[in-house]
């Protein structure tokens, strides 16, 4: 079942793209992503997977060349960060409306400016309304396992979506950790080959792409929502297929010794685990505290929230990115939004943490529990730990 | 939980030692964690690299502030840079090098163990070129017991190919020549 | 009176001349696009379509012939299509190649050369598109890019372009009291294309249909990138009448403005014969709303510019050799 | 000039906007842009289809008997083909007449 390797995540998450037999990689390099594109460029160059490598002119192009070769029916994956990501914008939206199951590894990092390589998520906040489905992975396992996954989620012809995966900048990329790579035949078995739904090809002529009038736009948005949204049953289905398949266990929203907890932390990404060690010192000091681990940003998965929150009495929402002039964080005003409408539902807090690689210790968890206890900061949101 | 922070020069392979460690835990079926100190490394300038080697899953993954050992991979370091700094005090200072405690005190302001090694001898013998973080490695390993000796074999062979031989004794030799020196 | 009948020697050669006849009747673009009357762009691409044959995939900028030819429900074209976005024709068409060569290796798709090509127009290739183009072509795809040259943007309503001729009245560089209109030359993407080492550049006009197609029929050939620069009149922005879109390319060659010849491996030819004596490029001005204000000194200014463009062709169509005639010979 | 048929309802809209009618934008006739047509006179026709070949519509086609004639459903009066025309025997005419 699998073979227990240490592995850098970066190099895990293209070994686990060429199990999955990627047709195309297109793919630009910036730090913290480059070991990614090297790694997929190495793979493809030593003919360990039979795909074409594109060395693409910026991440704008690689967003571009995956659109193509995914038109064409290629399985398709591509990787980018911060401002890469940002310079796919344009794209981004195209992609999904385009129902092309792209996959993309995004190393989350910083945005500029200051200029900062560091880790946080403000590069794929401002793409959460693009019409990808985003996982959040905490570790090196997570990243690997969901990049598998993410083939089988967005080619599922009642998705058809372009899927990414984010792993947090050198956190995770630069680690060298132990993971359990599937093998090559049950992944075979796991994710079957691609079977499109429509192709670039002269023998079924298709125009992909087309013009959308006012009179059909909104009708055309809609059913982009539609398909988003129903895609958290596949996801839940995959989901549950991988366990039974690979024994690992994934949910849209993780819980962590919230059963009777008051006060509970909600983190996306690397920090759930150092957190989970602030709950457990917690609790051995009488503090009753929880956590919540979102692994499914988009879709949002509100059903697990409203049921994962039932009898905790204080959220503490961490946020790795800004809404500068807005309600506080993003994960924050989405969780504040989801809640709204029931009738009994917890205070929420919010802490802005860990910008641009600032490091965040079990004991600044810590310290965030307690002070959220009460239910309420001295400020909307609390940029945590800056100085001033 | 065993924690290691390494100093060294970029291009002196600081960041190859913890893969290499890393892999050499994980091998034995232990936990490691390998990274580096985040961000751009550049050729020459003083880098850090860190380990964290446990029998149990390690889910920390913040910085490492309070190491166990410290390594020191070029001597020079030990001048310009606050070496010991958070070092535990029932911790170790690894250095590279074949100075005196006398010697070294003039730099290190540091109550507990120091341990040297000449690395830079022992690679030149071995292995032709002053290049010490596989020979570190072997001193660490008999310092600490993160991982066993022979564990190293592997993970050196794959990332050496034709000269892992002469890595691998180079290590040897180093983990029967480190002493701690006070 | 059109141009042909006063000076037949300089159009078409006898065998041109029923040349049209032999051309395959077969339409890959549907009429019932909403191109403006008299559109040149949309003429060359009929014609590009008849010359590149069915195993072809169109890649689209955005644009005047996207915008035209897609309005969801339906589609002018039968050939696969797709559009992506407006500064990418060139990334997304180099990923068609790398999907369409990846999956005939592997078997999943019938192992026969589909090529892919990708168009658009002056804005979309030499602007914002051309860091795509410049990526696309040095990385050596088997791709063809067609760049139809109506000189400014006019999707967007005739705004200046780097491919806006000098003094050219446009939208944004609009024939001010104090600013005549463009203050630059016109790029030439041909010749940086050619600084790329693409082993086929060509220029071309839909006036000369045969050697249009030719040109296409010859760089769909090519095992690898070529470029295809197509000069398009557009009468809504030159403000001509419709009916003068043939002529003005015509025009356009005569007088040497647009000159259309080929480079293949590096070696220069001139395909279509231009006469000794050239026209004065008074005579393609005229007529032009966007040429409208110019003065005789103005007009004067764009000969001698032409004079020396023409110049500079000619030293290279005379003097440049190909790499295999450079090659050095091989042992003694 | 055809109703335009846009799909009812968001259920319709095929997934990405894809369009599997190649050519169906020959559902809408642009004939009803034209002021003038174009009208032959097969006595001066040399049949060199110049006519057919400069069409940005691609509504000139050749008939049995090798002369051209205008498909006025697309035709949008442009007057190239009149003006292109060698032997003169293509004229353009008010819609009216």
């Amino acid at each position: 079942m699998g073979k227990r390797v240490g592995m850098e995540v970066a190099i895990a998450s293209a070994e686990a793209a060429a199990l999955c037999r990627f047709d195309v990689a297109a793919v630009y390099p910036i730090t913290p992503q480059s070991h990614v594109a090297e790694h997929l460029s190495d793979i493809v160059n030593d003919g360990r997977v039979d795909a074409s490598f594109i060395t693409v002119a910026s991440e704008h192009s690689a967003l571009s060349a995956a659109i193509g070769a995914a038109g064409t029916g290629a399985r398709t994956v591509t990787a980018t960060s911060s401002q890469g990501l940002l310079f796919m914008s344009e794209i981004l939206p195209i992609a999904s409306a385009m129902r092309l199951p792209i996959v993309m590894l995004i190393a989350n990092r910083a945005v500029s400016g200051p200029i900062n390589i560091w880790n946080d998520h403000s590069d794929i906040m401002p793409m959460r309304d693009t019409g990808w489905i985003s996982f959040f992975a905490d570790n090196g396992q997570e990243v690997v396992d969901m990049t598998i996954q993410a083939f089988k989620v967005g080619e599922d012809r009642r998705v058809m979506l372009p899927v990414n995966i984010n792993m947090d900048g050198f956190q995770l990329t630069h680690m060298v950790e132990p993971i359990i790579m599937p093998d090559q035949e049950e992944v075979d078995r796991f994710l079957p080959s691609y079977v499109p739904y429509a192709t670039l090809h002269p023998d079924k002529v298709v125009s992909m792409g087309t013009l959308g009038m006012p009179e059909i736009y909104a009708e055309a948005q809609k059913s982009k929502d539609v398909a988003i949204v129903n895609s958290i049953k596949v996801v839940r289905e995959v989901w549950n297929e991988w366990e039974k398949q690979f024994g690992r266990k994934y949910e849209p929203i993780q819980s962590y010794q919230t059963e009777d907890a008051d006060v509970v932390l909600v983190t996306m990404g690397s920090m759930g685990e150092t957190a989970e060690i602030a709950v457990d010192e917690l609790r051995k000091l009488g503090v009753k505290a929880g956590l919540l681990k979102i692994k499914l940003w988009r879709p949002f998965p509100f059903d697990e929230l409203k049921k994962a929150v039932k009898g905790i009495k204080v959220l503490a929402v961490t946020d790795r990115a800004c809404s500068f002039g807005g309600p506080g964080g993003p994960v924050f005003s989405e969780i504040r939004s989801a809640l709204y409408d029931m009738p009994k539902r917890p205070k929420i807090v919010n802490y802005i943490i860990g910008l641009g690689g600032r490091d965040v210790q079990v004991e600044d968890f810590m310290e965030m529990t307690r002070k959220a206890a009460k239910g309420k900061l001295s400020e909307p949101y609390v940029f945590y730990g800056v100085r001033g | 939980m065993l924690e290691i922070r390494w100093h060294g020069r970029g291009g002196q392979g600081a960041v190859t030692s913890v893969e290499l460690l890393a892999l050499s835990a994980i091998e034995e079926g232990k936990y490691a964690q390998g990274f580096p100190s985040f961000g751009p490394e550049r050729r020459g300038a003083p880098v850090t690299a860190f380990n964290r080697v446990d029998d149990k899953q390690i889910k920390i993954r913040s910085g490492i502030y309070h190491p166990d050992l410290v390594v020191v991979l070029d001597e020079s370091l030990v001048a310009l840079v606050d070496v010991a700094e958070g070092l535990k005090p029932a911790g170790i200072l690894l250095v590279n090098t074949t100075k005196t405690l006398e010697q070294l005190k003039k730099d290190i302001r540091f109550e507990g163990k120091i341990a040297t090694c000449d690395a830079t001898g022992i690679a030149w013998k071995e292995l032709g070129v002053p290049i010490t973080n596989t020979t570190m490695l072997g001193a660490l390993v008999k310092l600490t017991g993160a991982v066993k000796l022979e564990s190293l074999d592997n993970p050196i062979k794959e990332r050496f190919g034709r000269i892992a031989a002469k890595n691998l004794a180079a290590a040897k030799r180093a983990y029967d020549e480190v002493r701690i020196i006070n | 009176m059109n141009t042909a009948m006063k000076n037949p020697k300089s159009i078409i050669e006898n065998f041109e001349l029923y040349a049209p006849k032999l051309v395959s009747k077969e339409e890959f673009f549907s009429p019932g696009h909403r191109a403006c009357q008299g559109c040149g762009e949309s003429l060359a691409i009929r014609l590009m379509c008849k010359a590149l044959g069915k195993d072809t995939v169109i890649t689209n900028a955005t644009g005047c012939m996207e915008v035209i030819s897609s309005l969801y429900p339906t589609t002018a074209w039968n050939l696969p299509w797709i559009h992506v976005a407006f500064p990418n024709a060139a990334a997304v068409g180099s990923g068609v190649e790398a999907g369409l060569t990846a999956l005939r290796r592997k078997g999943k798709i019938a192992d026969r050369r589909i090529k892919s090509v990708a168009i658009g127009g002056d804005g979309g290739t030499m602007d914002i598109g051309f860091q795509a183009l410049s990526g696309a072509m040095e990385r050596g795809h088997d791709m063809l890019y067609v760049c139809f040259d109506n000189e400014a943007y006019m999707n967007t309503g005739i705004q200046r372009s780097s491919g806006t001729p000098f003094l050219a009245s446009t939208t944004t560089a609009p024939a001010g009291k104090k600013i005549p209109g463009n203050q630059v030359w016109k790029k030439n993407l041909a010749e940086i294309m050619v600084a790329h080492n693409v082993p086929y550049v060509a220029t071309a006009t839909p006036s000369y249909p045969i050697d249009f197609m030719n040109k296409v029929k010859k760089a769909r050939k090519v095992k690898g990138p070529s470029y295809i620069h197509c000069f398009v009149t557009c009468p809504t922005g030159w403000r001509t009448p419709s009916e003068t879109c043939i002529k003005l390319g015509r025009l356009a060659l005569e007088t040497g403005i647009f000159p259309l010849y080929e480079v293949e491996d590096g070696k220069y030819r001139l395909t279509v014969e231009v006469p000794e004596k050239r026209r004065p490029v008074q005579d393609y001005l005229k007529g032009q709303g966007r040429f409208r204000h110019l003065t005789p000194d103005q007009i004067q200014l764009i000969q001698e510019r032409v004079d020396i463009e023409w110049e500079t062709l000619m030293i290279k169509v005379r003097n440049s050799r190909s790499r295999e005639e450079l090659r050095a010979p091989r042992g003694k | 000039m055809t109703e335009k048929k846009w799909p009812e309802t968001w259920q319709e809209i095929n997934p990405g906007c894809m369009v599997f009618r190649p050519g169906s934008a020959s559902e809408y006739h642009t004939g009803s842009w034209r002021a003038k047509r174009p009208i032959w006179e097969n006595e001066k026709c040399i049949k060199c289809g110049v006519c057919y070949i400069y069409c940005p519509e691609g509504c000139v086609t050749e008939t049995a008997d090798g002369f051209f004639e205008a498909n006025l459903d697309y035709c949008k009066g442009c007057g190239i083909c009149a003006h292109e025309c060698w032997p003169a025997a293509i004229t353009m005419v008010n819609e009216e007449e």
